[in-house]
C-alpha cells in the first residue's frame, strides 16, 4: 500500500479524501448507521453552522439536472452550540478528523462561531463557508467581494490557532484573485469549489423546480470547470489547495491532484455510492503503485503543460 | 460482493449489485420488478424502503426511493431477494420499467423507520392510493403473523389500476375497494369507504396506516384525528441519499400540538410518521 | 399548428431555434448534406469570424465530460471577406436566417468585420464574440470588462444598421451588469452564454487532454447555469434575450423562454442529433397546443416566482 | 422512422434506430455488431464511417465514429443492415461491446469521403493494423468486383488478436500477416512484410490503403513515398459530430509539397486522405 497521507498546511491527513459539507450530515449518521468508518476518511467537513439553528428551506430542496443536482437546503443546521454539545464528542470518540464549515451573517458571528469551535478540543480546522448560494445573509455577500474575503479571513484568523481555510465560490470573474486575497488576510489553505448559482424551471407549471427559486450546481457536470479553477488558483497563489466538485472517482479526484490540490473533498457522489471512499483510496493506491509515485505530494500540481512532443 | 454495514440496534446496511430476477408488466404504467438481495431482504422491515440505481453512470445520477414490496423466499423460506412496485414517473422509474432479467439494479437497504406492527385486539386499518399500495403488503404479513385483522382500504383512478389486491386477498387481507370512475367497489376517494367503516366500527380499536398522494394521506390523517385512532403515514419526499447526509428530504412536524413545527429528515425520522405530527398544511 | 414565430427586437423569427455558432459550420455543410433545411430554423449563426482567416488550435480540440463537452477549437475561420463571397450567396439562395458571429481583437476588427458584412445582402443580424473563452486575445478581454463591453457594443453600433447582439460571457459574477451595459452602448439584444472555461486532465500522462490546455464546457451539463443567468438578465434588463446553453430538447428550450428568452440557440445538442430541429418545433407546437398559449411572446419571461399557494 | 436527407449528389445520411441483429465476441477487446439498417447500408460505399449512440441520454453524450466493417443483405441480395468491427477503449466501445441482440443503437450515416476502388492492372495492397482492419472488408469486396488483386497486410500483437482473416481469405484475398510476437507471420510491425514485398514487387503497379495506428500509418506512408506508389490512409481522429459542423476533427495537409499547411476536417474532407497531402509531423 502507498503512503497516501498528505498535508493541507499545517494540516495532516491520513489521506486526501474529505466528507464535503452539506453532504454527510453532521459524520455521525453515516457512523451510527454502520456505513463509514470516520476514522477511515482524509477528513470529514460537518453541514454549515451558525451561531443559531436554523430551519432552512422548504422543500422541494433538491432537483436532478444532468450529470448533477441542484441544492437549496438553506443551511438548516443545529447552530454551533449543540454542535459542541450533541455531535463533536461523539465525532471524536470516533476519531473522525472533524473540520467545521463555519457560516456567519456578520463578520462577529464567523468569529464567534470560530471561537466557540476553537474553545473545544476535537475540531482539526475551520472551513470559512463564504460561497453559499442559497441564502442571501449568508456569506456569499463576503465571498463575492475581494474585500470581504479579506476582511472575514483576517477576523477570524485573530480569534483562532485552528487552520482556517475560506471555501471559494466559483460565481467569480477571476477565482485566483480571491484566493490570493485570502492568502494575503492570513489563511492556511483554501478550499474550492462551492456550488455554481443555477436554476431549474418545471415547464408545465411555469414554476422554479425549487422552493428557493434558485440553487447550487454540484456533481460531475462541473468538474471541468473546477479543475480549470484549482489550477489557475495553484498558478497564482502558494496557499495549499483542497480541490471540490464533481469527483465520483479516484481518476477525478486525480484531475484535482495533479493540477494543484493537496486533497480533495467528495459530496453529491457520496449520496449515489456511500461506500464510495473504500474505492477512491484502492484506486489512488493503485495509480500511485502502477506509476511508482511514493508520497501524493509528489502529485500535487504536477501538471505538465509544455506543448506536446510530437515525433 | 455487496458492501455491508452492521451495527448494532440496526440491521445492516447493504449495497448489491442486485440482478433482476423477473420484471413482470401490469399495465403501461407498472411493472413488479424482482431483485436478488438477499443481505437486504434478511433484514428488512415492513415499512422500510431500498435506494436503486437502475444503471451505472451520470444518467440518471442520484439513486431513487422505493419501498420494499415483497420479501422473496427460497425453499426453505430463507430470504434471497426483494420486489419493487414501479410506477412510470420519469428516468428512473421509466428505465426499472423497461429493465430485462439478468440486467442489475444498484440496491442499497434497507432504509428508514418501519411501521409499529400493532396487535389485536386493536385492528390494522391500512389505506392505499395507487402506488402507495408498496409497503403494505410486509406490514401485512407482520400483522396476519401476529393475529392482527388487517383490512385494506384500497382506491385508484379505475378497476384496472387496481392492481395486485388479490395478493392481498389471498394473504387473508379484507378489501374495500374504491374507484374515481366507479368501476369497481365505491366510486370516488378511498376516504368515501373508510369514513364509513369508521362511523360504523362501534367499539372496535383501530390503528390507520396510510400510504398515497398527499391530499388522501391528508384526509386520512383528518380521518383518524376525528375518530381519535392513531394514524401512521408512509411520506414520499424527494430523497438525494436516504441516508441522512443531504437534507433534502425534510416534513414540518410540531412534537406537541400548538408546538414550534421543525423540519425532520423523512429518511431517517421516517418515512413513516405519526400523522398527528406532520405539519399537514405545508405539504 | 401553433404560431411559433417571435421576435428578437427588430429581428422576426419564423421559430425561436437558431443554430449556435461554431455548432454548424457555414449552415452549407447541413444543406449540402441535406440534412437540414436551412429556411425552416428560425436562423443560423454562423462560425465566428474574423478580418482573416485563422487556422485554430491543433488538435485534439475537443473532449468529452459529463453530460457536456470541452472545446478549444481556436476559431478556425476563413475570414468574412471569403465567407460573403463563398457562403453567403448559398445561404441567401437556401432562405436562411443568417446571423454572423463577429470576432475581434480590436474595436477596430470588429467594426471592419462589421461593415464588411453590413455591405452586404444577406445578413440578418450581427452577434459579436466577446465571450470565447479559447483565444487570449479575441473578445474576452471585453466580454470580461463592462468598459470593454459598452466600448466594442458601442462602436460597432455606430457603423451598422443591423440588429447588434453582443454574445456574453458565464465567466464573470454578475452577468446582468453586462447585459446593461450593452443596453447602454446601444445593443438591440443580448444573447448568452458562451461557454465555461474549464479543463479536463489525462492522469495516465498528467497533460491536459486539450492541446490548449483550457476550453470551454457546453452541453446539458451547463444548461441549470445558463438558465439562472438568462433569468437574472430578464429581471434586470429591457434588452431582448437569446437564451443559449445545453438545450436538446423543447423543454429544455422552453425553460429558457419562460425564464425570459425570445429565442434560442442550440449548439452541442445539434452534434449528437442533426435531426433535432424538427423535433423542438414539433414539440413546442404540441406543448403550446396544450397549454393554449397563441404566440410565443405570451411565454417568454412568464415565469412565477411567487411562493407556493398550498392548500 | 428513421430520419433521412437525400440529396442530389450523395446517398442520403439517415439516423436510425437499429435493431441489434448479432453481437459477436471475438476477445475481451473485439466483437463485431451487426445492426439492422437498411437505408444506411444500401447507400454506403468502402471507407464511409456511421456515428454511433449506444443509448439515449447525456452518458455518454456524444455520438462515435465508427467504420462500416460489413454489409448484410437478405437471400435477394438487398443490403439489410451492417457489422462494426467494435474495439474496446472507453464508454461507447464498452457499451457497444455488452449490448444484446434486440438492444438498439442510434446510426447516422453513411458518413465521410469514401475510398477511391482502384481498376487492373493495378494491384491494391491493404495494410492494416489491429482495429484498423475495418474498412478494409468493403474496399475487399468493391476491388474484387472490379478483378482487382487484392493483398492485405495484416499486422497484430500476436496471432489471437489477428481476428476475421478467414473472412479477408474466404474473398479471395492474399494474405501477409505479422505479429508483435512472432506467433504468426512475421515478427514486427506489418511495415516488414509490406517493405519486403514493395522491395519484390517489380513492375507491379501497387496502390496501398492503410488505416491502423497512427506511426503505423506514418510508416507506410513513407514507405509509399519512398517507392513512388499512390497510399490512401484513413484516419481516426476525434469527432464531435462528423458531420463538418464542430471543427473538431481536423488534420493538418499540404496541397503540394512545401506548400502552406492548413487544418481540414477529416470527416468531410476525410476520413479517406491522400496519405502525400497529410503533414505527418504533427499526427
Ligand atoms: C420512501 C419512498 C418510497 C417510495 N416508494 C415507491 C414505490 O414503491 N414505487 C414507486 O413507483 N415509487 C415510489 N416512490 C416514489 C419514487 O421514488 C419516485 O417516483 C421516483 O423517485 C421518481 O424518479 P424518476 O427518476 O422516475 O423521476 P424523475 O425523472 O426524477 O422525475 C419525474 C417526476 O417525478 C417526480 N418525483 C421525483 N421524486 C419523487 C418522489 N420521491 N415522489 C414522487 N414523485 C417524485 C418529479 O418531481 C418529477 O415530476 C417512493 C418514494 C419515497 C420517498
Ligand atoms: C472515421 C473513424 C472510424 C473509426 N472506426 C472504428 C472502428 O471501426 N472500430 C473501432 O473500434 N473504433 C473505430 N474508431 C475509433 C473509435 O471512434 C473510438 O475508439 C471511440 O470513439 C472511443 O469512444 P469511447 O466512448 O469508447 O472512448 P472514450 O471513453 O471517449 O475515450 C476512451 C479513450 O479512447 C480515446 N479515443 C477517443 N476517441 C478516439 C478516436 N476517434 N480514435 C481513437 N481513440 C479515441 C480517448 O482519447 C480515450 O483515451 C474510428 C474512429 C474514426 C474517427
Ligand atoms: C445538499 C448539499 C448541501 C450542501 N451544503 C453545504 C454547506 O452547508 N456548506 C458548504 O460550504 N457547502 C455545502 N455544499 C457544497 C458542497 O460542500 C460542495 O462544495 C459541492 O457540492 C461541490 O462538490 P460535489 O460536486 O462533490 O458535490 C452542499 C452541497 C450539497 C449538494
Ligand atoms: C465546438 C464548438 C465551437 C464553438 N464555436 C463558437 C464560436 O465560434 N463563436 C461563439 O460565439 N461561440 C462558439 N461556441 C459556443 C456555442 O455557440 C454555445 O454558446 C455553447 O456551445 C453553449 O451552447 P450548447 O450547450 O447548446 O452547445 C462553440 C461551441 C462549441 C461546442
Ligand atoms: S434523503 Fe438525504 S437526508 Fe434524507
Ligand atoms: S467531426 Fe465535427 S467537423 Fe468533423
Amino acid at each position: 500500500m502507498a503512503d497516501l497521507s498528505t498535508a493541507v498546511g499545517p494540516l495532516r491527513l491520513a489521506n486526501p479524501f474529505i466528507a464535503a459539507s452539506g453532504c454527510f450530515g453532521y459524520g455521525n449518521e453515516y457512523a451510527d448507521s454502520g456505513l463509514v468508518d470516520l476514522a477511515a476518511l482524509g477528513a470529514i467537513v460537518v453541514k454549515g453552522l451558525f451561531l443559531s439553528a436554523r430551519e432552512g428551506h422548504p422543500p422541494p430542496r433538491i432537483v436532478e439536472t444532468p450529470a448533477g443536482m441542484l441544492n437549496a437546503i438553506g443551511l438548516q443546521g443545529i447552530g454551533v452550540r449543540r454542535f459542541v454539545d450533541e455531535q463533536l464528542p461523539a465525532l471524536r470518540a470516533r476519531g473522525a478528523t472533524v473540520i467545521v464549515n463555519v457560516c456567519g451573517t456578520t463578520i462577529d458571528e464567523y468569529c464567534e462561531v470560530s471561537r466557540v469551535l476553537s474553545d473545544h478540543e476535537g475540531v482539526a480546522a475551520l472551513e470559512l463557508n463564504i460561497s453559499c448560494p442559497n441564502i442571501r445573509e449568508g456569506g456569499i455577500q463576503f465571498g463575492c467581494s475581494l474585500a470581504g474575503t479579506r476582511d472575514v479571513v483576517g477576523a477570524v484568523r485573530k480569534v483562532t490557532r485552528l487552520p482556517v481555510m475560506p471555501k471559494l465560490t466559483p460565481n467569480v470573474t477571476d477565482v485566483a484573485s480571491f484566493a490570493r486575497a485570502a492568502e494575503e488576510a492570513g489563511a492556511d489553505a483554501v478550499s474550492l469549489v462551492n456550488t455554481f448559482l443555477a436554476m431549474a424551471i418545471d415547464v408545465e407549471t411555469r414554476r422554479p423546480k425549487l422552493s428557493n427559486v434558485m440553487g447550487g450546481l454540484s456533481g460531475p457536470a462541473i468538474r471541468p470547470i473546477a479543475v480549470r479553477m484549482v489550477h489557475e488558483c495553484r498558478q497564482r497563489t502558494r496557499l495549499p489547495i483542497v480541490g471540490i466538485g464533481g469527483i465520483a472517482s479516484a481518476g477525478d479526484a486525480l484531475e484535482f491532484i495533479i493540477a494543484g490540490a493537496s486533497a480533495v473533498q467528495v459530496g453529491t457522489a457520496n449520496f449515489v455510492d456511500p461506500f464510495i471512499w473504500g474505492k477512491l483510496t484502492a484506486g489512488l493506491d493503485a495509480y500511485m503503485t502502477r506509476h511508482g509515485v511514493a508520497r501524493v505530494a509528489d502529485l500535487v500540481g504536477s501538471l505538465d503543460t509544455s506543448p506536446q512532443a510530437r515525433t | 460482493m455487496p458492501h455491508t454495514a452492521a451495527t448494532r440496534d440496526r440491521p445492516a446496511i447493504a449495497d448489491v449489485t442486485a440482478r433482476v430476477l423477473a420484471n413482470t408488466h401490469l399495465s403501461d404504467d407498472y411493472n413488479v420488478l424482482a431483485l436478488a438481495a438477499p443481505e437486504i431482504a434478511a433484514g428488512a422491515r415492513p415499512g422500510q424502503f431500498v435506494m436503486l440505481k437502475p444503471r451505472p453512470g451520470h444518467d440518471p445520477l442520484l439513486r431513487r426511493p422505493f419501498s420494499i414490496f415483497e420479501i422473496l423466499r427460497d425453499a426453505q423460506g430463507l430470504p434471497t431477494g426483494l420486489t419493487i412496485l414501479n410506477k412510470r414517473a420519469g428516468r428512473t422509474t421509466g428505465l426499472l420499467a423497461g429493465i430485462a432479467p439478468g440486467e442489475s439494479v444498484a440496491c442499497l437497504g434497507p432504509l428508514g423507520r418501519p411501521f409499529e406492527v400493532v396487535d389485536p385486539p386493536t385492528e390494522a386499518w391500512m389505506v392505499a392510493g395507487g402506488v402507495g399500495l408498496a409497503p403494505f403488503a410486509t406490514l401485512a404479513d407482520a400483522l396476519i403473523a401476529r393475529g392482527t385483522a388487517v383490512t385494506l382500504f384500497y382506491g385508484a383512478r379505475r378497476d384496472a389500476d387496481l392492481h395486485c389486491a388479490g395478493a392481498f386477498e389471498r394473504r387473508g387481507v379484507r378489501i374495500a375497494c374504491s374507484t374515481e370512475d366507479g368501476s369497481r367497489g365505491d366510486r370516488g376517494l378511498v376516504t368515501v369507504p373508510l369514513a364509513r367503516a369508521l362511523e360504523r366500527r362501534g367499539g372496535t380499536a383501530v390503528h390507520l396506516y396510510a400510504c398515497g398522494p398527499t391530499p388522501m394521506m391528508r384526509a386520512v390523517a383528518a380521518l383518524a384525528g376525528r375518530h381519535g385512532c392513531r394514524c401512521d403515514v408512509s411520506l414520499e419526499q424527494v430523497m438525494g441519499c436516504g441516508l441522512g447526509g443531504c437534507y433534502s428530504c425534510v416534513v414540518r412536524v410540531r412534537e406537541t400540538p400548538g408546538g414550534t413545527p421543525r423540519f425532520v429528515r423523512s429518511c431517517s425520522d421516517g418515512p413513516v410518521f405519526d400523522a398527528a405530527r406532520i405539519v399537514w398544511e405545508e405539504l
